[in-house]
């Protein structure tokens, strides 16, 4: 039977006490997220890549890019799919085996992210109205966890979409082939940025490391758009948040969102 | 949001939308407290056109035991579809979507109940979908809570749900299939009125952050309507004319 | 280690006292089935829907009717497929995840029921010969386990089809596409009726109810057509039955048969 | 039944059947006793042109053992069709028709095993058909009652198994496939010749209540020649010359 | 916990004890495998078929010959896929349920001995390129065990080719039509055999029994083809080779194999 | 091997390959010892295009405690490629083939981690395949061995791997993707360099027995070369200037 350890206990105590002095265990800001590195066409073969280490969680996400056939109903519109994965090699815990509810949470959750901000043009990616279409698909996979998986897989994915390179497709005895030379850049609107923040007692933190994480009792993820819009946002943990708590981390998220998407900006110049 | 184009008119001139309630106006609601034989604890919602049911099993041994706990009782949820419960006949396999609301519900209902009242133990609430027609999550939070209510479980408060969301660019309340479809934004909220907390609360769409703060408003605002009619329901089966 | 518990062994002790003075635990007849109750379109969203209670064995039954591609070599039919699931909140028994050989049974003998009865014209359910034909789709789900789901899901599943409405669908470009207006009821030929006997000790009794059912030595479930044949039979339990008891059950069968017919016409009625 | 329609005769005017036999004939039928060297007991059956291989572990322990029953053994039986055993290739994965199968072959036998002889153990079926031909279901509960017999599990009687059905309007023996594919009626009985009990029964078509009692006697009579049969292949194993 | 048993550990001291004297268990020679029978035809209703028994290891492999669609990139080629399944009736360690990866590796080293030799000229069995083509399924089925399942499913697979007809498809209305009377046999351009040698000690032995393979530190599977070279092998077990028994057991299956060559032919002749 | 015609010069007039490389000469290798922090051990390969991550935990316990060995320490190994790493986007499903290859792998480590010095509890070794080029099972094992160091497991030799076989009807060392898919063979070996053991033997393709034996043997030479690669990772995170 599982009881929560002595030790995690004893960790939650030292957090809250810090945050009574305004304090942090790693010594950042409550609203400061940690340092954030991106290296993008980390895997040259796929259409796009990148490697993001937030803290010592690190993402490695690929994208790639090939015809499929529309959704139903979806004729004009192009495919975007992201995955998240926990690979074993992340953490002694993770299992092996189909994902667990907290994995196909953080999935959605980075998927919706940058789906609800219309972030990739949809319409431009028709090969042929209701017959092919091009299907972006960013798969996300964790190689160490230290807390706050949200944020590093949205950024690793979208960092490996801002890198993408779309091969041209034309339709030929029904048949989508490939035309050569006609690889373009990604059609993209926006810059989403996901913010997730943890409530432990009645702090507020941004960017939860792995010991605050265990140790928060409510999360809320927000992201906002490159206009400074909210467009997609999800709560979770066995707390729950007051009205006030839920309009400060609004703002918190967009503030803090418009410095990280100064960071996803440099890095797809750095690597052009 | 599928922003999809429509000639459907979501709110006409005289702020009346489609489907002939004005923008604050939730659907037609009705709880219906127990009906289940076996289950320890049940409720039954019609939410607009969503038909739920939901039956709760509990406090009782858990299997395998290394999934218990000795300090707390645990809450497990699973939300279901029947296959025939959306247009296109739905794949018995449980999808995705079902696990992320399974828990996301969960988490919700957890801030309500008191766990630690029965450690080692669990309470399961298992939700069918009959009927599905947008904003199925709340109306199941809704009906959850009345079950576990039903079942004798000690609570803190009862987590009340609605949705609040955005379509011709307004903040409207209660959002159905077609203005889910159509509209900008769909923001559904749990909410334990006596305690002024929030436990559910998920966004798609794009909002303002002026706008972010009247959606959240608007749906506290249905949440409390919601928490009048599961008293009632409450109120009806244990001090009404009994179980009809 | 499993272990018959010494309640269930007293139970099953008095049912059978009780059958030894020709009487039932709750008061029936032994060839007398429980209170049906049908509400038909309890689901008006689906194509057709049933709600059935029989005593307090509780099923739903949504039918959903879509177009779909033919089975190889039967191009000239329709489709037909029921299914059956217990719900979790049926009883605190019922565990989830794949169906076990019980409920799997359970679902093939209701489809067969209906199937070998010949109740829906397949050959009316044809769009394009080989190409695409309507698939109707009966789905029973148990809300509330007492016995005998057997009977309650084929008269759920009945009660459904009859109160169905199938649309209407034409080829156009090799597409099945809606004609607006061309709504009609689903071809019916006959109302089969299954009824299912438990063998205890000597005696067959007519739908047994729970505690019944947890005392039966063997089963018997036989489907019986508007013309008074039997159609379909499925004997179940670890014990067997003599060449007379098989006769009577098909006798008992028809007789029973004949009256939950009427229910399920007047349901039938009732709901138009 | 399939019920389709189909230019081969059935029956001709000398009631003599497709395949040349008689109406309350059965088809060719060889069954042997033993032959597999690691199963405590086997069988292998020819019928008609049904290939099938029974092989019978235990008593043995149960893993995991909450599955044991402390008052009684139990019986455990798999029916498996290989990939190549019927027309087109066979997916691999058990299908739902074998999951029921294997449980109504099982529910056959257990009123012939005494499994209370040997309480916390089982005693595992496991039935291979190699080749099919329509009425699988008969010749593998017919060929698992001999490969129970042979691995010395105490029995009350052997189960014989043999389907009667209808075709050409006539109630026949022993239906076969293209009598199935093209018939109007198929019953499968298992029988206890000694006991007088049948422990199987299933029908798919549609009997009027005379043709059903006449169909029942009509399977009854099959099984009791299958019932010779079983008993000579253990007797020639046993206190023949020996294996071949 | 499992622990090696002590009889296994005074079974592999025997067989390490005769070995020594040049000795095997069964008084087999150490280059010399066990008795071989071939039935083929087995399963007459199969395309082809071959019941196969390698000491006590028995094995059922039957074929199934139907037009299937080509793999990507592959229009101009048949389709070959092997498989290998152990039954529960084969030895009382089996389980049901999906294979394990002993069951995956035999399988699919069974199918590359034959796909890497070019058994079947799979540019014969094409029907329509990049269409339809022709699938040979082989289908092994373990029913007694002892041992050496590699070369005993090997043996069977090929013997059931070799017996195998192909009925022949034409392109009807763009479906694979049946011609009728066109049967022939399926195209083979070499006859595969695969030896399989295991390593107790230093000692190399060919086709261990069921004990010694029990008692191996490591094993070698090689196929050689008609003309004595060799075109696929796989190491298996917590052993090593050094580079003079790598060498050695390629040419121990060069000379095994030409005598099995051999009565795999003699099986074909006697079964026409 | 696929055996596809192509238009591409595997070998050229002067001996030189596709890629610019020579018969014996293997493709640009880079190893680093550590850099993952939760692993126990970890090791990062680049292989040609190859890029292949491992990651070791253990010994530590076993679960479920049946799967222990009283008597030795037990070794797992999964080989995992991500969705990205190859053309066409993969599955994320564990394929047969991977089966397989953990399989291998493990077997390939199995006679160099001295698992009795550990007994009753288990080593993990877990490879993920970022990027696949061909020859992804020796790179891994390769950096397999590294990981395992890196973790302080005791080892009796570190397993260095390299692939041989033959294109243009040369034997050539380390055979990159092209070849592979228009190659005539291709024979991935494992190899313990000082105590001179082949642990990893596969082949796919038809070979003479001399070439088979020149196969061998280039093999070989490759796998001394990636083991002095192996031995300079450990000594620059261990002895040098301390992990980049």
């Amino acid at each position: 039977m599982t009881s929560t350890s002595v030790i995690d206990e004893l960790k939650k105590f030292q957090i809250l006490e810090l945050l009574e002095q305004g304090k942090r265990v790693d010594g950042r800001a409550l609203d400061e997220p940690r340092k954030l590195i991106i290296e993008i066409n980390a895997i040259p073969k796929a259409n796009g890549s990148a490697r993001v280490r937030l803290g010592d969680s690190e993402v490695v996400c690929g994208v790639k890019i090939q015809p499929d056939r529309p959704f139903p109903d979806m004729g004009e519109k192009g495919i975007f799919i992201c995955t998240a994965e926990l690979l074993p090699l992340s953490h002694p815990s993770v299992e092996t085996g189909p994902p667990g509810p907290d994995v196909i949470e953080l999935a959605r959750v980075v998927d919706r992210g940058i789906r609800e901000s219309h972030m990739i043009d949809l319409s431009q990616l028709v090969i042929e109205k209701n017959k092919s279409v091009v299907g972006v698909f960013a798969d996300n996979v964790v190689v160490d966890y230290d807390g706050n998986l949200f944020d590093a897989c949205a950024y690793a994915a979208t960092a490996a979409i801002l890198s993408s390179k779309t091969p041209k497709w034309e339709m030929k005895n029904d048949v989508p082939t490939l035309v050569e030379g006609g690889e373009s850049s990604v059609p993209v609107t926006t810059i989403p940025v996901s913010v997730t923040m943890g409530k432990i007692g009645n702090y507020i933190i941004v960017d939860p490391n792995g010991d605050e994480w265990n140790s928060m009792d409510a999360r809320i993820t927000i992201t906002t758009d490159s206009n400074g819009n909210i467009c997609a946002l999800q709560k979770g943990g066995n707390g729950g948040f007051s009205f006030d708590e839920v309009i400060k981390c609004g703002e918190i998220s967009v503030k803090v969102g418009s410095k990280i998407r100064e960071k996803l900006k440099q890095a797809k110049e750095g690597g052009q | 949001m599928g922003g999809r184009d429509t000639a459907l008119v979501l709110l006409d001139e005289n702020g009346i939308r489609c489907d002939g309630r004005k923008v604050d106006e939730p659907r037609r609601i009705m709880i219906k407290a127990g009906g289940l034989k076996n289950a320890d604890g049940s409720a039954y919602i019609e939410f607009g056109d969503n038909k739920i049911l939901v039956g709760v099993f509990g406090p009782r041994d858990v299997h395998p035991k290394h999934m218990s706990n000795t300090d707390t009782g645990i809450l497990r949820v699973r939300y279901h579809m029947e296959p025939f419960s959306v247009t296109e006949r739905k794949n018995p396999a449980p999808s995705r979507r079902e696990i992320e609301i399974s828990k996301v519900i969960k988490e919700a209902l957890e801030p309500a109940v008191m766990l630690d009242k029965f450690p080692r133990t669990a309470v399961d609430v298992f939700i069918e979908v009959l009927q599905a027609d947008g904003g199925t999550r709340c109306a199941a939070l809704s009906a959850a809570s009345v079950a576990l209510a039903d079942a004798g479980i000690p609570m803190r408060d009862m987590v009340a749900a609605c949705a609040a969301g955005k379509a011709a660019d307004t903040i409207i309340l209660d959002v159905n299939n077609e203005e889910d479809q159509a509209g900008q934004a769909d923001m559904p909220i749990g909410y334990m009125p006596s305690l002024e907390k929030i436990t559910l609360l998920q966004l798609d769409g794009v909002l303002t952050p002026a706008e972010y703060k009247k959606c959240v408003e608007t749906g506290i605002h249905g949440c409390k309507i919601v928490y009048e009619l599961q008293k009632k329901a409450l109120t009806e089966k244990y001090f009404g004319n009994g179980e009809k």
